[in-house]
């Protein structure tokens, strides 16, 4: 019985660790996800987040069993000026 | 319709011939193919950035380039797709990403793999990071263009 | 730059390979290759057409391909571009051309590969005749798209 | 001293001949460059007209030296219907 919540990239690094796992009752939303997993630290403005690999909004829906995930914008592919 | 997301370098060109060498049946249906691309390059501008580490969230990954795939499916008449998308250590002239799309007619073979590059680039989790020596910097933003 | 009119099939993914092979000075400088390759397709409306002869007029279509890429190069910043086209007698499946821009930026390659393949289309001149045993039919006319 | 006019594709069939070689003094533009090649013949609608490999129109001035070709609508590349 548990929310997996995963960190990427910067964000990774911010928080410190690239994945929490949670008991489903700290956290009926994305939003109450973070602030359980990081201590109620602060989320960064640009962060996104994917809820079971869709992405979601702040106050979307978390249940046991679900994975979410927070990250900074992403940066794939090619072709462009990485500077 | 091929996905794959490759820990190491590969070769955009060859990738393409066993593509087609393993899909027969699109032999003789398609009269156009667009190609796209992507590929590391050099950091003249003064800085000495050796390699870039690509990150990504494989999962996600999967799931997004193949939702790409289809949508452009059912906006375009295509034959087949193939991405290809790096992760891992990237050097300079390393292929990052590698878009083709085989169909009927240029007309939807174009914008197709326009479409393609351009959502991957905004939807699709990955994240690069400059190593330079001891240091290493995420990239913060994809430019437009 | 480069131009190659070729009588023979060719693989278009070998050539991409090998012009890139042989022009190491690209190497690191471009993010972005555009790639347009048009092959003959099966004729399956019930017509026999077995082969094509692409007649050309050799002269004019080495300048005219030459005054494409050129105007491509001044309307985008291109880095590289290699135009390949087949004359001669042409199978099903057979790559007819070959269209490759290479550039820092994928909102150069793009346009210029578009560019290169309507512009070819409109004014190189290059005329299709299909063979079905001992008949042979000139194509009259190529479609827009 | 001479004019070389060519013909290809169907219209070279039509006139039924791949090449011919003018006098100078037969033709002072294209159009006169296709009289005399062809003894006369009515130039098809749709015929392109290209002198020393650029296009031109029927009235482009033609001279001793020049090339002058006349063929139908181009069909090269590939990517579309043929039918």
């Amino acid at each position: 019985m548990s929310i997996t919540v995963k960190f990427f990239a910067s964000l990774r690094e911010t928080v410190g660790k690239d994945e929490a796992i949670l008991d489903p009752a700290r956290a009926q939303t994305a939003q109450q996800a973070w602030e359980a997993a990081t201590d109620g630290r602060e989320m960064p403005a640009n962060t996104l987040i994917a809820v079971n690999m869709e992405y979601a909004g702040a106050d979307a829906a978390v249940t046991d069993g679900d994975e979410v995930a927070f990250f900074p914008p992403v940066t794939g592919g090619g072709g462009d000026v990485l500077r | 319709m091929s996905i794959k997301l490759l820990g190491e370098a590969f070769d955009p060109w060859r990738e393409l011939q066993r593509h087609q060498a393993g899909n027969p049946q699109l032999a003789g249906k398609y009269g156009a193919t667009s190609v796209f691309v992507g590929t590391m390059r050099d950091f003249n501008d003064g800085a000495d950035v050796e390699r870039m580490v690509l990150e990504h969230y494989p999962a996600m990954t999967q799931k997004h380039l193949q939702a790409i795939a289809t949508e452009a499916r059912s906006r375009w008449e295509i034959l087949d797709t193939l991405i290809i998308h790096r992760f891992g250590e990237i050097h300079p002239n390393d292929a990052i990403v590698l878009l083709a799309v085989w169909s009927a007619h240029r007309r939807a073979s174009f914008p197709a793999c326009r479409y393609l590059i351009e959502e991957l680039k905004s939807r699709a989790p990955f994240w690069k990071q400059e190593i330079s020596g001891e240091d290493a910097r995420w990239v913060t933003h994809n430019t437009p263009g």
